[in-house]
């Protein structure tokens, strides 16, 4: 599981924004997950409560809500913009694992569906982010 | 919201005691094999060692190590496998055969997600083989692991000596660790290298020639720690990395 | 609003017959040098010849040509200067000694710029001498610069071989125009670059052997041009230049 | 001149804009300079006029409008974020030219004024952009 590494950066950087804006008790986390990054949502929640278990008092009991993100790819040769929709699932395994973990290299296994060239900009939907924090302030 | 994997990257260098940075600014200066050949020979001292490659827009340390790159293992996060005794991380265990074109703005992002994901563990040093070029990775190992120590190999062609002199210039400005100037691929008596190293109060390591051996033990490393290669790496950089 | 510059690159290139890009992936294979020899001995061939330096964060062809880069002239935007023969544009004419390093969005900036203000005028072949790895200057030169026909120089070590290999697959997988693969450095016999021309389909144009003569004469164009380096180009790489 | 280059660009960027939207008349054009590029509005008002002389009938007699661009950047090692002000004027002659030329050049002769690193971005006021283009439509 290498998502457990990336459920441990959020948590850390939730922790770390707390501390910076004086939040005694994180509420609510939104987390977007990039499509290109085929993460669960229930695996990376699973995670999250695992990281919490140990450390991270401000945070834990917090509720982590995680959206899915489309992603949305920009050719830079022929100016096409398109959602990757399915494209992903008529990869082979392998090149889906690879881009499972640095979704970068779907630039070695997609290619524009205009004008086939490998130089494009994942805009949106690429990997996980973190949308919103709530929480209570030190009085 | 700042990128998540940013709070993690300190995390997963925790145990790392010292970090080289093989740099020279110039292609073809022998950063790759110095940098792969230090980190096998450290391992043969006894160090726990690690060699991340970070050409990715050209990685070869694969190559040197003659290994056929498979994916590492997963636990909590990713496990940069042994090769003869050298914890390694590439691209190349990723892409495979088929490694596109990446942009420096691409090349940052597998930067980072790769600083957050590896699990070094315990090492006495991490060596990075960095790419040719000032350019994007080169700024950002400066300010993701400015912990960094670097290692300045050159030629003593012109070429790569404008080049040499250009980045060491910049790691003197922006008050990064140097720990010294190499000339390799020497082939003949040349000052040039150690007249640079001491234009710019930069420690001069010595010399490491070109060895015509080398290249048939590329992706042998047994045989290529035996090579005269690495017995002049064993003097001229192999001092400073274990000394302290 | 798309941006204005690439308004005129096309009408800026519209009297430039053929354009050659030097490009292998690799560093240290010989680009900056077979690039620059090659525009001056084809300007001694009498052709009207450009030298486009686009390794811009990592300049050298300067070094080679022996110039100290100064500003070009502006008339109607700025126009190369002359020298020995050949129009000559590079970023160190504008950054002198003090060069920083940049992140490939402003290399892409750069090359943008510069194609748009550069007035190259009527020239029978611009030659683009390409920075190492597959990276944004590779990508910007596939979509602004389409006609460019690619030279790919590579040595046979092993290192080089892979990323040739990789930068071949591309270049056929997107039908860009190839004239072929040189041997270059060669100090032993081998056929293994020859091989990868035969296994990916592209010409094999010969072999340059490493020159022990040709480090002197950096800085001195018109000694360049009489070694056997110079020599070993004319038959190998010329004809693919001066034939159509 | 290096800016007539330039006015070249904007001429033919506002007449292949033009023939794309089926303007047959231009009737005004914003033009951002930004104001890293140091080039006088009025030095490319002029050179516009001359490009206009010859050629592009559908954009001659246009009303050009020069607007200046302050320069912020912002610093990718330490995140401040900073307005370029009247830095430019302190450096040497040299150096403004080069910036003049190629804006990236700022990188070798300017600083982050808190961390003192070459990493910074150039937010905006970069180079020459258009920002709108008004004309009469095909009927
Ligand atoms: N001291 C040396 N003796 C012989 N060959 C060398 C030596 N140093 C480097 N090489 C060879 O030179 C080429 C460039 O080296 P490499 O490590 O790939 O450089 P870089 O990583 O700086 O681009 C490779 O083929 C390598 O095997
Ligand atoms: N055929 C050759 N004989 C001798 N030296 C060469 C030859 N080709 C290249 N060199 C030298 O090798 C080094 C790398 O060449 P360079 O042109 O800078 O490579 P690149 O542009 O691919 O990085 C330089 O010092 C250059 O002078
Ligand atoms: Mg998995
Ligand atoms: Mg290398
Ligand atoms: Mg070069
Ligand atoms: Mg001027
Ligand atoms: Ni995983
Ligand atoms: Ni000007
Ligand atoms: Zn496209
Ligand atoms: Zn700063």
């Amino acid at each position: 599981m290498h998502e457990w590494a990336l459920a441990e950066a959020i948590v850390r950087a939730v922790a770390e924004h707390a501390a910076k804006e004086r939040i005694v008790r994180v509420r609510r986390v939104v987390v977007q997950i990039g499509q290109m990054q085929q993460i669960q949502p229930k695996t990376l929640e699973r995670l999250v409560q695992e990281v919490l278990a140990k450390e991270y008092p401000t945070v834990r009991g917090a509720e982590f809500l995680f959206e899915e993100e489309p992603a949305q790819l920009h050719c830079r040769r022929c100016g096409h913009r398109w959602m990757l929709a399915d494209a992903l699932e008529s990869l082979d395994p392998d090149a889906r694992e690879a881009i499972h973990f640095l979704p970068e290299l779907a630039h070695s296994y997609l290619r524009c569906p205009v004008c086939r060239s490998p130089d494009f900009q994942l805009l949106s939907g690429r990997g996980v982010t973190i949308a919103t924090i709530q929480g209570e302030v030190e009085q | 919201m700042s990128d998540p994997r940013l709070s993690v990257i300190q995390e997963r260098l925790a145990s790392v005691r010292r970090m080289v940075g093989v740099t020279g600014g110039k292609g073809g200066v022998g950063k790759t094999l110095l940098a792969t050949t230090t980190a096998l020979l450290l391992a043969r001292e006894g160090l726990r060692v690690g060699l991340f490659d970070l050409d990715f827009a050209g990685p070869s340390s694969h190559v040197i190590l003659g290994i056929e790159p498979a994916l590492p293992r997963e636990e909590r996060g990713i496990v940069p496998p042994e090769v003869d005794g050298v914890a390694y991380l590439s691209i190349a265990q990723f892409a495979k055969g088929s490694l596109a074109p990446l942009r420096g703005e691409d090349q940052q992002n597998i930067l980072l997600e790769l600083l957050a994901i590896a699990q070094w563990g315990t090492l006495d040093l991490l060596v990075f083989d960095m790419p040719p070029g000032l350019s994007d990775l080169c700024l950002d190992a400066f300010r993701w692991l400015p912990r960094t120590e670097y290692l300045v190999p050159t030629t003593a062609s012109p070429l790569a000596l404008a080049v040499a002199e250009r980045l060491l210039r910049l790691l003197k400005e922006q008050h990064l660790p140097l720990l010294g100037v190499v000339e390799n691929l020497a082939w003949r008596e040349s000052s040039h290298v150690a007249q640079l190293a001491e234009r710019i109060g930069a420690p001069f390591l010595g010399v490491i020639h070109w060895d015509r051996t080398v290249e048939e033990t590329l992706g042998h490393p047994e045989r290529l720690i035996a090579t005269p290669l690495a017995e002049e790496l064993r003097k001229t950089i192999l001092p400073v990395l274990v000394s302290r």
